[in-house]
């Protein structure tokens, strides 16, 4: 399994954090599930990164069991 | 976590240990909460974070300002939770030899806090309603939905 | 006389009366005694100013900011007479909607303060002597002694 | 009579404060008269800026019975 936490409005429309099966080869893939999963969040999932180790990671970055997935909204700190 | 903190940031005590005697110019930012968005009147903020990873970013960008600037004091402090108007949601101090270095550093740490760091506000308002994010001042950086895609 | 003082400026006095419930983002900036002048050791500095000139003319800048960058906050104080090493011998507070202006604001008055306002610095060292003026750190505004005759 | 007022590093080279008769007609002609006076003060006085009534005045600016003149040497504050 691969656990995704979710942040800030994302939480408006996922839970603070869920497990989906790692099937899900990369981050492309993991993007294209959750708008499948909630299309109105498809414009706030476009502008959001991944982190994986704390680290953010590019689209083709590969998702291995275990792994756990931040989603990331543009920030607004300060 | 060193550079996140759920209480009322203590402005004064962080000064206090912000001086060295090598550091001719010290700047201090504190990012506070306005009574107003766009017309709109504030009740509060809240903040949230994806607390480790926040937290070693903005380790990792002092130290990079401190290489960069060659500064002498480099701390940074965000809150989270709620905030009141008027209170420190962020605050940054810089110091170094000659107060150029110091300022230019200052509002480095803070754009990359605003902009870079996996921290959000939701705005609550005094007429009910919140909105999660917001734009931040410097407009030419705003993430552009066109972009990603 | 409001922004000159012959004792330690209480900065954090000053601190807490710079919050505004529209002001989001406030910088202080503090010019502190280093404890050295170009590798020489400074013991500490003392200064002087043409005061009711120099008292009016940092009023007048304040207002300027003011007016120029929108601010609701803005606070200058400069320190006279002896000041040690890691003491603050000036101090200005700027505060605006957005950090931007605030930052801006805040240069400009410290720029100008050090520049044009007639106050000066002696700094003496800790192996005897004194020298008056010093560069500041901008050299680039540096007075050239060829350009007056 | 015109009151002279001296600052700074001036004060290794002239009195806190002096008076001069009004016969300088203008801040140029002061500035030649303290040159004349103590010319070890030359280049220091040569960046030296002149103010009447708390305000800089420019080299042109006339001198009358009563004023006091402040000379300013390059600011060095912060």
């Amino acid at each position: 399994m691969i656990k995704l936490e979710f942040y800030a409005a994302l939480k408006d429309h996922f839970p603070a954090w869920m497990e989906v099966d790692d099937t899900l080869k990369d981050v492309r893939a993991l993007r294209k599930y959750l708008v499948d999963r909630d299309m109105s969040a498809s414009v706030l999932l476009a502008q959001c990164r991944f982190a994986v180790d704390d680290t953010f990671v590019d689209e083709g970055h590969a998702l291995r069991a275990g792994d756990t997935v931040l989603v990331i909204p543009p920030s607004s700190g300060g | 976590m060193e550079h996140l903190c759920t209480e009322h940031i203590d402005v004064g005590s962080l000064w206090q240990r912000s001086h060295h005697p090598e550091a001719g110019g010290l700047v201090l930012f504190s990012g506070e909460v306005r009574d107003n968005h766009q017309g709109k009147a504030v009740s509060h903020l809240y903040y949230e974070a994806a607390e480790s990873m926040a937290n070693n970013m903005i380790a990792a960008l002092l130290e990079e300002a401190t290489q960069r600037w060659g500064l002498h004091v480099a701390i940074a402090v965000h809150r989270l939770g709620k905030v009141a108007v008027m209170e420190t949601a962020v605050v940054v101090i810089t110091g170094a030899a000659h107060r150029k270095e110091a300022y230019a550093a200052n509002q480095y740490i803070i754009d990359r806090i605003k902009h870079d760091v996996p921290i959000w506000k939701c705005e609550y308002f005094a007429g009910g309603g919140r909105i999660w994010g917001g734009h931040c001042s410097c407009k030419e950086e705003r993430v552009d939905e066109s972009v990603i895609f």
